[in-house]
């Protein structure tokens, strides 16, 4: 049988491993929006590995909620990249400085 | 035929909607001016009504409104008056009629934004003054910062960006304070009511601290000595009608919080630390006197002058636990408070009716110098008269409003302590030196140079603007029992309340 | 080692495959596919979980719609990808530790000694006929009607947004007619007074 | 009207007003004419109804009633009402007299003058508030008038506002008079502290009970409460009758218009403060120390103020210097609790000293409005009636046996020196020198002015002439009663005629002892013939005649000889220098030091930009954490989530 710590653990590290993607892709802003929605699965992960061994449909619905939003996340993230992109000719973070004092 | 309608919400939200009916009917077709006054003068009879409808026998407040706004945390819609708020409406009402009347040719630029400005402040005016809930008062307290803020900040003179940002971070200083000692309140109430919190018992110690954070609160607003330098950079900057208004009804609200908020709700903190207010005032006085007379600048000598006539509101609210140790009448302690009343609301026409004149003059040569003037009264003979008049007034000459207040105060000071009132005493001759030696390097002597000598009196509108003061400072000042008479039953119900012990 | 076993494992090893070249290659467009290859596993990992709808849904919407919007973006943006590539190895040492460290810690809280199969037994499985779908509908449209809806709302304002933050305007070379009538005199024809000059004084 | 009534004193003192608005506000409108019998109307009716109800309070009638409440504050209840005795009767009568004959006076002298109709508002404002100021039954109404014709004198003095000299004067006048007015306030702080009420009768039978307590205003020094509250008021009298060391406004008040001179600043506002301290006679009476006070100032006013009337070459500045000197006398009176006597000289002095004023401005008007009496003389011959006036004034006033002067100054010096209170010996000293002070100074002017040889152009085409009779004649009723007002003495000072306004306690009944040797006005003056006072006057006239009419080298020589003496005369003792260097550059100073010190550079410098620079200061350094770049915050969250997880691990 497979323990729900297992679960978790493959989530923490899911989410760990976003969590070093952030570090290191620290200029492509194409690779932290990836990242970042690496960290939605992990957490999605649990949700749903709560639900199951809880037998709490609910977490499911969340899931369901999260997915929704991410999607709209992802959509008005890549549509900001694309307007960036074309005012700026770059998405490295390090020159979207603008809001240096 | 008063007591029916909701006097009160009228009074507040009639300016307010007015005002954003002005704000939105724009600058285009010169309705923005006759439409403003329309609502002023309307929402000026209606503050007569309050007087007309008024009880003097009781100290209950009178024209009582309640509803429920934010239930869930128990803060009301409640308002009401008594003797001290209801002149302070009046002459708010009034100040904005004439501030209306004063920026009518001199505001050439966003007209109805001017007007919207000062018509909506008036109505939060009106409502800080008929609050009776800490919550709404605390609301319409901070809210009242922000037109005048903007009048300040659009229509103000060159520095007026470093003297806006003062004035708002001074008063915020001190109303986080406020706030501070209204949720505590809050607390041990258990309601949000101002007359709930005059009846809780507190100890001393919690006393000291409520008293210290209204203390803080009220005196940036009065604006006491030495969290005062806020005033003279506002004023400098501030146009005509916002110099009015700060004068006329901003600092007024500053004696009035501590009327409302300090004394009755913290008796005995308020009796242990009466010295450092009556210090404090006193300073006030002497010092801003002598303050006074360096200053080259018109605004800014008039400016001080309120500083110092201010001191008197503040000495006369807190002589009177030294009047009950000393004697065992209650007159002098009447007359202490209601002096310091008096003081108030006539400040408010003198102060306002000085600015109005250095307006006048300010529009026509575009300098508050005073050494770039001189025999204005050679050319502006109309004008002149009224200058003296109201530096007169300014100067406490009886027969005018300034000198009942202080008359009051320095009567009541004798009978806390002869050095209370010979320090304040000092006035008289101070008052007069910085007044009249104003008077005399800008209006008299020859004509000082060609700008002076191509002054045209003044029109009109200015006359009828000036002379409307002219009569009510001298009415006051010859008869002021009309206007004490609303206070009386006030008065005596604070007093009873500062002389019971809270502990 | 069970048949579910060996599942988990083996999808968990390709997940977290996956999801390490997702960060550490350097091509976005080979993150994207690393990141598709992601998405499928995990959707496995949820059937396991009976979670049958949501497995479905993510590999429908993620890979159907969403990676595809990133492989699209990729593409189309003309990315120089030599500076952003900086710094990758600067911060790889910092990164790794820290990652390490939250890693291990929780581990430590999510491991088998408070998670583990003594603790939280695994459950009954579902009956024949038990539609997984079915009761997250049910529980959907009833209790938490409000929130879709907020959430349907919440799509169509990304909608509205995505598509007026990349719409470029474009000058329109349409007429307007009421602009047309409405014109007066003073918009088009401007008289100025000149004085008159003579000759000389030009010249000179 | 056959009693006192409301009416009556109200047309009184209304009468003045309605005069004064309908020539100062609409001066334009109704003309010059118009405007001037507007005033001159108004302060008639008041003249004849004061004169109506002087011969009512002589019938023994009595009047004290509130006109309205001015205010009520607790117990206490501040009016405005009329107390009408013998007191005020005999001031109206003084002020609207010498008042309407100004107004008259005023129609000549001003006549070209721009600013015509404001002139007669002014001097019908000033009637109005000097009428309210000696009708008044309370403290408050006092000090109401007291501070209003303050106003009007400051008006006046710099009526010709171009004049740079004259709005200088308008402020030191004003300012010197605050300074007394600041004492009369506290005085009157004190009066409602002890008495609980501002109102005469009930303070004045209060005075017993104040009078037994004391109180400390240094620790450690009692006091008596009735001192302090009698010096305080007496400070304002000081002030308002320009005492020593307050008297320095005075002189220099000349600069208005001659007959205001003759009006405020000699007849009556500055008499105030005499009338103010006899108002207040039975508060006076319970302080021998106060008195003493009185005394002493009075006796220095009169004597060395006197003395500088000896150099002066300003004819009106003259005449100033003896008003200065007979307020001197009056208050020595008030001192000796002669109060009777003191109000006399009060009411012969403001016929006088107003005709000397108004024959002053006759002269004036004559030289072309040449004030400096070196360029005059031999004057008699081109203005008789002038001259004639101005001889009965300057006899009068230096006490000649017969003349209004000499009786009242003769009863003070006999009051002074029955007197025995601290001081009393000084002031005996002081008022016979300056008898003979007055009489050198009075005819110096005088023969300067009307004798001798003409010391101006006399080939011009404009040689003096005699002035029109609206000036003459006011001239010629004042002389009238400068001669005669002398024989009231007897119900007056020695009479019962102040009985019931005027309390002395008989230890100080200087009065009643010298008033046992009176044996009527004539036996007065036979008296007085052979007494050192009128030796002193006579060698006093002597003298000028001998220095300024025969041997006119003298004085210069002198001059040259003590020269130091001629500084310190010249300089005024060095009051005006001290007052200007220490009081006025001082407290310009002090607030300069304050503003720049206090609150530009440790309010505004220190804390208020202090804090906002450390607020700056601080994020300065904070800001090097604020990158802007995205990954920093997001490494920040990180750490920060490592942080919390940690913690909660652990």
């Amino acid at each position: 049988m497979i323990a729900l710590s297992d679960f978790l653990i493959l989530g923490a590290l899911l989410f760990s491993l976003s969590v070093a993607g952030i570090f290191i892709n620290r200029k492509n802003i194409i690779i932290l929006l990836m990242c970042i929605e690496l960290m939605l699965l992990a957490v999605n992960l649990n949700f749903i590995a709560f639900s199951h061994y809880s037998g709490d449909i609910a977490g499911q619905i969340f899931v369901f909620f999260i997915l929704t939003v991410a999607a709209a996340e992802a959509a008005i993230g890549l549509a900001i990249l694309v307007v960036l992109f074309r005012n700026m000719h770059t998405i490295n973070v390090a020159d979207l400085n603008k809001l240096k004092g | 035929m008063f007591t029916d309608l909701p006097l009160l919400s009228l009074l507040i939200w009639l300016p307010v909607l007015g005002g954003i009916a002005v704000l939105v009917n724009g600058d285009n077709n010169g309705w923005a001016r006759p439409l403003s006054l329309i609502i002023s003068v309307v929402t000026l009879l209606l503050s007569i009504g309050l007087y007309i409808g008024f009880d003097n026998a009781t100290y209950q407040m009178q024209f009582a409104e309640q509803a429920p706004w934010i239930a869930t945390f128990d803060i009301n819609y409640a308002l009401g008056i008594d003797g001290f708020s209801m002149p302070l409406i009046i002459l708010t009402a009034f100040s904005t009629v004439i501030v209306v009347v004063a920026g009518w040719e001199v505001i050439q630029d966003r007209v109805s934004q001017y007007m919207a400005a000062f018509l909506i402040m008036e109505g939060l005016m009106i409502a800080v003054f008929a609050s009776l809930d800490a919550i709404l008062f605390y609301v319409f307290f901070e809210a009242m910062l922000i037109p005048l803020f903007l009048v300040i900040g659009i229509w103000g003179g060159p520095n007026r960006v470093y003297a806006t940002i003062k004035f708002f971070l001074y008063t915020l200083f001190g109303s986080v304070f406020l706030l501070l000692a209204l949720l505590y309140l809050h607390h041990v109430s258990g309601s949000f009511s101002i007359l709930d919190f005059h009846k809780v018992s507190l100890t001393m110690q919690e006393q000291i601290y409520l008293f210290l954070a209204f203390l803080i609160a009220f005196a940036v607003k009065v604006p006491m000595w030495p969290v005062h330098t806020w005033l003279p950079d506002a004023h400098v900057e501030a146009p005509t009608g916002g110099s009015v208004i700060l004068a006329a009804i901003t600092l007024k609200i500053g004696g009035y919080g501590l009327i409302r908020f300090a004394l009755p709700i913290t008796p005995d903190a308020s009796m242990a630390l009466d010295w450092l207010v009556i210090g404090l005032s006193l300073t006030a006085i002497v010092y801003i006197g002598f303050v006074a007379l360096a200053q080259s600048d018109l605004k800014k000598l008039i400016a001080y002058s309120s500083i110092a006539h201010m001191g008197f509101v503040t000495l006369g609210l807190f002589i009177v636990f030294r009047i009950f140790a000393n004697s065992a009448t209650g007159s002098g302690a009447v007359l202490a408070i209601e002096g310091a009343m008096v003081q108030i609301i006539s400040h408010g026409f003198i102060a306002a009716a000085m600015f109005l004149c250095v307006g006048v003059l300010y529009d026509r040569m575009h300098t508050r110098e005073i050494s770039a003037y001189g025999g204005v009264i050679n050319t502006m003979p109309i004008f002149g008269g009224f200058a003296v008049f109201f530096a007169m007034a300014n100067a406490g000459l009886p027969g005018t409003s300034g000198f009942v207040g202080e008359f009051m105060v320095i009567l009541a000071a004798y009978q806390a302590n002869f050095w209370y009132a010979f320090l304040a005493a000092t006035t008289l001759i101070l008052g007069a030196a910085y007044t009249l030696w104003m008077i005399k390097r800008v209006m008299f002597g020859e004509v000082a140079n060609e700008n002076v000598a191509n002054l045209t009196d003044i029109n009109r509108r200015e006359f009828w603007m000036l002379s409307s003061l002219a009569i009510i400072v001298l009415a006051i000042g010859l008869w002021p029992a009309p206007l004490t008479e609303v206070m009386h039953a006030s008065v005596e119900h604070l007093l009873t309340q500062v002389s019971q012990s809270k502990l | 080692m069970s048949v579910e076993q060996i599942i988990f494992y083996g999808f968990a090893a390709i997940l977290l495959f996956a999801a390490t070249m997702v960060v550490v290659v350097r091509n976005p467009v080979r993150a994207a596919l690393f990141l598709i290859l992601a998405f499928f596993t995990s959707a496995g990992i949820w059937l396991l979980l009976e979670a049958e709808f949501l497995a479905l849904t993510l590999v429908l919407v993620y890979v159907g719609a969403v990676m595809v919007l990133f492989l699209f973006v990729v593409m189309m943006l003309d990315i120089d990808l030599t500076p952003l590539q900086e710094g990758f190895t600067k911060y790889l040492s910092l990164g790794i530790v820290v990652v390490a460290l939250i890693t291990v810690e929780m581990i430590a809280v999510l491991g088998s000694a408070h998670f583990g199969l003594d603790i939280v037994a695994a459950p009954v499985p579902h009956p024949d006929g038990y539609s997984n779908t079915k009761e997250i509908g049910l529980l959907l449209y009833t209790v938490y009607v409000y929130p879709f809806e907020i959430a349907s709302v919440i799509l169509t304002v990304a909608i509205v947004a995505a598509i007026t933050l990349t719409l470029r305007k474009k000058k329109s070379k349409s007429q307007n007619v009421g602009e047309q009538v409405k014109v007066r005199r003073e918009d088009r024809v401007r008289l100025i007074k000149m004085e008159a000059v003579k000759k000389e004084e030009v010249e000179s | 009207m056959e009693h006192l009534n409301q009416t009556l004193l109200l047309t009184i003192a209304l009468a003045p007003l309605v005069g004064s608005i309908i020539a100062g506000l609409f001066g334009k409108k109704v003309g010059k004419v118009w405007s001037h019998r507007a005033a001159i109307y108004g302060v008639g009716i008041s003249f004849v109804l004061s004169v109506w109800v002087l011969k009512l309070v002589i019938g023994g009638e009595t009047y004290n009633q509130q006109v309205y409440q001015w205010l009520q504050a607790g117990s206490l209840s501040l009016e405005v009402g009329f107390m009408i005795d013998s007191l005020t009767a005999m001031m109206m009568v003084v002020v609207t007299f010498v008042s309407l004959m100004v107004h008259i006076y005023t129609v000549g002298y001003m006549h070209d003058d721009d600013g015509y109709s404001r002139f007669f508002s002014y001097i019908s404002l000033f009637t109005f508030s000097m009428l309210m100021l000696v009708m008044a039954n309370n403290f408050m109404q006092l000090f109401f008038g007291w501070e209003a014709v303050g106003l009007v004198s400051y008006l006046l003095i710099g009526f010709w506002y171009k004049k740079p000299t004259a709005i200088y004067a308008n402020l030191k006048a004003f300012l010197v008079n605050r300074v007394g007015d600041f004492g009369f306030l506290l005085g009157i702080a004190g009066v409602l502290m002890y008495a609980g009420s501002l109102d005469y009768v009930e303070v004045f039978a209060q005075a017993p009970t104040i009078a037994a307590q004391s109180t400390e205003l240094f620790a450690g020094h009692s006091w008596s409460v009735m001192t302090v509250i009698c010096i305080l008021l007496f400070i304002g009298a000081m002030g308002k009758s320009a005492q020593v060391p307050l008297h320095v406004w005075l002189p220099d008040s000349m600069e208005g218009p001659t007959p205001i001179s003759a009006l405020i600043h000699a007849a009556t506002m500055v008499t105030a403060g005499i009338f103010m301290v006899t108002r207040m006679s039975p508060l006076f009476e319970f302080s021998e120390t106060a008195l003493s006070f009185v005394l002493v100032i009075g006796a220095i006013t009169a004597l060395f103020m006197g003395f500088l009337g000896l150099i002066q070459n300003d004819i009106k500045r003259v005449i100033a210097y003896s008003t200065l000197s007979q307020l001197g006398y009056m208050t020595v009176a008030l001192g000796a609790s002669a109060y009777a006597a003191g109000v006399f000289h009060l009411m012969t002095h403001a016929f006088f000293k107003a005709l000397l004023f108004l024959g002053a401005g006759s002269v004036i008007i004559a030289m072309h409005h040449e004030q400096d009496i070196r360029k005059m003389g031999g004057l008699k011959k081109y203005m008789p009636i002038t001259y004639w006036t101005a001889l009965i004034g300057t006899f009068a006033l230096i006490g000649f046996p017969g003349l209004a002067g000499f009786f009242s100054k003769d009863a003070i010096i006999e009051a002074v020196h029955a007197s025995e209170i601290a001081g009393s010996g000084f002031a005996y000293f002081a008022v016979l020198a300056g008898v003979f002070i007055t009489a050198l100074y009075s005819f110096r002017l005088f023969f300067l002015v009307f004798h001798g040889k003409e010391r101006f152009d006399t080939d011009s085409d404009h040689l003096p002439h005699e002035s029109p009779a609206v000036v003459t004649v006011p001239l010629i009723l004042l002389a009238i009663p400068s001669v005669v007002a002398g024989y009231f003495i007897a119900p007056m000072v020695f009479g019962d005629f102040f009985a019931g306004s005027i309390v002395v306690h008989h230890e100080h009944d200087v009065l009643a002892h010298v008033g046992e040797e009176f044996h009527g006005a004539f036996a007065f003056v036979l008296h007085g013939m052979t007494q050192l006072p009128f030796l002193l006057a006579m060698s006093g006239i002597a003298v000028a005649y001998f220095l300024y009419m025969i041997r006119p080298d003298i004085p210069a020589k002198l001059q040259h000889w003590f020269n130091w003496l001629y500084r310190v005369l010249d300089n005024k003792y060095g009051f005006d220098a001290f007052n200007e260097k220490v009081f006025a550059g001082g407290s310009r100073m002090i607030g300069n030091v304050l503003w720049k010190v206090g609150d530009e550079t440790l309010i505004d410098g220190a804390v208020v930009n202090g804090t906002a620079k450390t607020v700056g200061a601080v994020s300065k350094i904070v800001r090097k954490i604020q990158t802007g770049y995205l990954y920093t915050y997001a490494f920040a969250m990180i750490i920060g989530l490592w942080l919390l997880l940690t913690y909660f691990v652990v």
